[in-house]
């Protein structure tokens, strides 16, 4: 893959824009790229990236990252014309026929877990489905794609601070607002994700989880989660190949 | 291809590359990313009597050259992998290395017992140095008559050669090594991971929720070099040699310090077609350097009698 | 300044940062570079009785974020160091560890007698642990009996506190630590280097000389963090923690392991200006994460009751 | 220091061009300078290479380099613009006083060991000693800067498989032409170096010695080599510190 543009777009986090053949099989949203950001051993493994934008008559894939690790770093550091070592898309992502044409949709993401609701959204909109979202950042300063996601649908912020949108987390708006839907679609931290089922307790819900990864394609057990309310103790799911989106219940939050 | 054909008990290999046991799953993931017909075995994830869940998580962290990990011995047990996993594996012509662990000297027997008659188990690989388990496990790997005993007795349950994965965090390998050769193992498999830590400046605490892993990746490198070296001039079976290869020159250093095989664990993980481009990489160095066979390279450091082949 | 400031056993620190045994020199070098003055305190090459010359070159090889040595503990003997060296030194205001060697028992302490006399000597750090040494070195820091016995004997001749050096190399750390300890040890330096190898693909012979070498640098961190985070729950006597320091961050990442000091080993030859500019950032660190003193950082990883800091 | 240029000018041999303050103090050929390849830990340890020209007026210093191992590759990778980390000058480099206006010096070089040969003889040139060189290459393609150093006095070229110049080894061109002088300078493979001493045994002749090293310094003794007729067996010089340029009869060849 070819770095096309590779720049900084709120604190911290850059926007990257790559194309290569790999791209025409970024079909699903919710599906990850697993990224080798330096050409040596060190760093070592391969960072995994959410998909948020694809372009495939272009062959082009955009993902945001935050760069806060060495490996992020590193990324941020590459320039147009660089090559980078993708592989993916791996994973399950959102399933689209989970909501049908007509129903509301709702997104719910927070921090560096909004970019893969993004490519959900537009393609949710592609198929006539209503979609709100709601995004949680920290402050104004940490806020990004903001006006990406209000050309698509219906979108409230929210920040800590509240020097942006609406003052205090997704749940504390959700628990204000209490938004009409259909289906739940959410991304973020498990905290985030755990309040949010807690009290949406959707029919439909979708989750996108996040563990550390060795293969990122599901053959080291590293990335495992418990099943929910499993009674043989041995129950479990992998984060990589088994999700990381997984439907309402199946894992525990 | 002859030039990379190795004939080791029970491993029949078209060329010395296996992926390293927990690195390469049961081989169904790498299956859908290239033909396993092309490696020259496969040694399996570690597989004990009942099915394990492993440690909680984070499992992995990433370290300076190298990675920890602490999976646990995760695996879906004995009779799944003899009822699923081996029949899967059991379509592609490639000579298996069972890896086996337990907690007691028994469980290990039983295990050794069932899975060395599945067809495509050609050999097993008896796990003595696995640090992530806290009971049994490590004290195998680190007494000699321990060691020497738990190999007898998987010997005499085994239908198949037995290689012994010896355990680097020791005082001293060779003593080790001997012990389980004179206890009857028909080979050696080094090395499994260092003990390591990590801690996280924010959360304050170790990185890895089982506090230590296991290290292993390019970092390691040195040590294993340094141990086959030691260990391939004390004993007369073949050695399995790991940690750290990501090319096949680390393969070609490996064959000069005393290894007759490798495996490749963690550098699946940066590059999962990894296995196959060495393979081919070692094919042109053969031509490229005018060896005959790999073979006349095992041990060639420190063999005193030899025309130096690589420098041509 | 007080903030970094740290209180050990015949060490009294203005920070917690020295460079390790044999990267420094006798510090001539580095004088010409920055003011020695900036150093918690000096530890200085391995003193031997005798002069000596070492092992043949070359006695360092690079490996993936490591390096080997085999200098084979080349010096100019007690009484140069004696005469020379220390005297050189003395113009600082830094306390002096004073590593030193032997191959019997009675050369330590006949070094440690003498070396110990020196006004600047503050402490001795006896190097149990040196892999490069064919005779006694090695086996000293191995069998956890003799380590005491060799303890206690250099405890007697010394006039100030002694710090033993441990070998990673070892099944089990914590055993060889508890019984320093109980043989009179003020404290430990952990840890020496790990054994390696590096074979040169066109010589097909080890890179180094000395065959064998030490390895040291980043590549060795988590086997020290582990090793550390072992023994310090085990002893009461202060830990200096060494391996792959590198920043500030390696630094906070050794004393919540359970150091309360560091040494810089192979930093220096990557920039030799490391030191100083660790203290700085440490500096930095200490005010921006609001840590009241360094010393509140030692062990924090297993210490259950603690109100995380460093995430402030 | 900033790279300036850095291109390929021989089989494998790099030519680089770098700015920054410290060149002012790159006054004495043959020191060496102690350059950080990469801004990770791998490759950990910096590399020696020589000084081979020095513009002080445009603070510009050039280095030839081998780009074999793979920390060479990596600097044969670095691009203009680029930072530089450098340590140095380091160590002793040849006496210029050793040699008066007049006389003639002999400067004999082999391979990568012909660098710092050519900031020796442009220093010789502008102190009116006349300049006689020797460079051994192993072929046609591997030869480098035989213009400049024409230039500057007689040059002399042998390779090994008689594609450029004579046909051997620069001690079979001595042995055949038998040139005379007044001092020897060299640097090359030891070998070579061993070779010629014991051909041309010259009244003053100056060694420039390779070595591995660690601090670069005099710090750490990874560069020791042992002292000639040495009857206690323990001194020794340091490569770096010491040298790396040894007068005749201090090193054992
Ligand atoms: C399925 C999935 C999708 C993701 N999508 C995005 C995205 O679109 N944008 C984005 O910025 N981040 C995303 N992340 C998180 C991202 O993987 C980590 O932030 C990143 O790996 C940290 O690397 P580093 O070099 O900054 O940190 P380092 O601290 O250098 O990382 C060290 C090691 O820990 C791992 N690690 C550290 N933090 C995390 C984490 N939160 N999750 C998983 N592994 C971690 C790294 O992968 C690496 O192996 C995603 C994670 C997962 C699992
Ligand atoms: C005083 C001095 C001056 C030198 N000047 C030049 C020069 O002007 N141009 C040039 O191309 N080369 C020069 N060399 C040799 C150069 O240092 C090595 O070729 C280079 O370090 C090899 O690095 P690598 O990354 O290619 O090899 P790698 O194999 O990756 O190196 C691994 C390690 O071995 C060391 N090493 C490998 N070969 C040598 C060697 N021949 N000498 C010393 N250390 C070595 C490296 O520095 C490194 O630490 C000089 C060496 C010395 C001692
Ligand atoms: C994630 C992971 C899981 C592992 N699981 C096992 C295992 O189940 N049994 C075993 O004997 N070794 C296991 N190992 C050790 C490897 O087989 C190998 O000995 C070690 O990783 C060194 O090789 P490498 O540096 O190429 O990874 C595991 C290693 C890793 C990284
Ligand atoms: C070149 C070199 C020489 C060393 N010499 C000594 C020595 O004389 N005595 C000693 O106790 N340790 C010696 N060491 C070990 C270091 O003091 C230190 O314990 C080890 O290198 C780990 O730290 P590091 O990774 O920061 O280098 C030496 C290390 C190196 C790299
Ligand atoms: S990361 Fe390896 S199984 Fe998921
Ligand atoms: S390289 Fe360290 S003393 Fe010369």
């Amino acid at each position: 893959m070819t770095i096309v543009h590779n720049r900084q777009i709120a604190n911290q986090i850059f926007e990257m824009t790559f194309t290569g053949e790999l791209v025409s099989k970024m079909t699903e949203p919710g599906q990850f790229l697993h990224i080798r950001v330096g050409d040596q051993v060190i760093p070592l493994l391969r960072r995994p990236i959410s998909i948020c934008d694809v372009d495939l008559e272009e062959k082009r894939c955009t993902i945001l990252y935050r760069a806060e690790g060495e490996g992020t770093k590193l990324l941020s550091n590459k320039r147009v014309g660089d090559s980078l070592d993708v592989l993916g898309p791996l994973g399950n992502g959102f399933p689209l026929h989970s909501v049908v044409e007509g129903e509301t949709a709702i997104l719910i993401g927070g921090g560096i877990g909004i970019p893969p609701l993004y490519y959900l959204s537009k393609q949710l909109v592609q198929r006539n489905v209503r979609v709100k979202h709601i995004l949680g950042f920290a402050t104004r300063k940490d806020a990004f794609y903001v006006n990406k996601f209000e050309q698509l649908g219906e979108t409230a912020v929210t920040t800590i601070d509240g020097s942006l949108g609406y003052q205090g987390f997704v749940t504390d708006y959700v628990n204000h607002e209490n938004p009409a839907f259909d289906v739940l679609f959410t991304c973020g931290p498990t905290q985030m994700m755990k309040a949010i089922e807690e009290q949406m307790n959707p029919n439909r819900g979708y989750y996108s989880f996040e563990e550390r990864m060795g293969c990122g394609i599901g053959a080291c057990f590293a990335c495992v989660c418990p099943v929910k309310n499993d009674s043989t103790g041995h129950e479990y799911r992998k984060v990589c190949s088994d999700g990381p989106v997984f439907p309402q219940g199946v894992i525990q939050l | 291809m002859s030039k990379l054909a190795i004939q080791l008990p029970g491993l029949s290999m078209k060329n010395p590359i296996m992926p390293a046991s927990g690195c390469f799953g049961f081989g169904r993931e790498f299956a859908d990313l290239y033909n396993l017909n092309q490696l020259g075995a496969i040694a399996i994830k570690a597989t004990t009597e009942e099915m394990r869940f492993g440690n909680p998580t984070p499992r992995v962290a990433e370290t300076p050259g190298g990675m920890l990990n602490a999976i646990g011995l995760q695996n879906p047990g004995l009779e799944n992998v003899i009822n699923k996993e081996l029949p899967f594996l059991s379509e592609y012509d490639v000579p298996i290395l069972a890896n086996i662990a337990g907690t007691k000297t028994e469980d290990y027997v039983r295990v050794a017992e069932q899975v060395s008659k599945a067809p495509n188990v050609t050999a097993i690989e008896l796990n003595i140095s696995c640090p992530n388990v806290k009971e049994g496990g490590i004290s195998f790997g680190t007494d000699p008559n321990i060691a020497a005993a738990l190999t007898k007795a998987v010997k005499e349950a085994s239908e198949v050669p037995v290689y012994v994965k010896l355990s680097p965090n020791v005082s001293d390998i060779t003593e080790i090594a001997v012990a389980v050769e004179q206890a009857g193992a028909d080979g050696l498999s080094m090395i499994n991971t260092l003990l390591g830590m990590r801690i996280d400046l924010k959360s304050e605490k170790p990185v890895i929720a089982n506090r230590t892993g296991g290290l292993s990746g390019p970092a390691i490198k040195p040590v294993a070099i340094r141990m086959i070296y030691e260990v391939s001039q004390r004993v007369s079976i073949p050695i399995i040699g790991m940690g750290g290869i990501h090319s096949a020159e680390d393969v070609l250093e490996y064959f000069l310090a005393g290894a007759s095989a490798v495996a490749v664990g963690t550098a699946n993980f940066v590059n999962p077609y990894v296995c196959p481009e060495i393979i081919e990489e070692l094919h042109e160095i053969m031509s490229e350097k005018r060896i005959d066979h790999i073979s006349d390279l095992i041990g060639r450091s420190w063999k005193s009698c030899y025309s130096p082949s690589l420098s041509r």
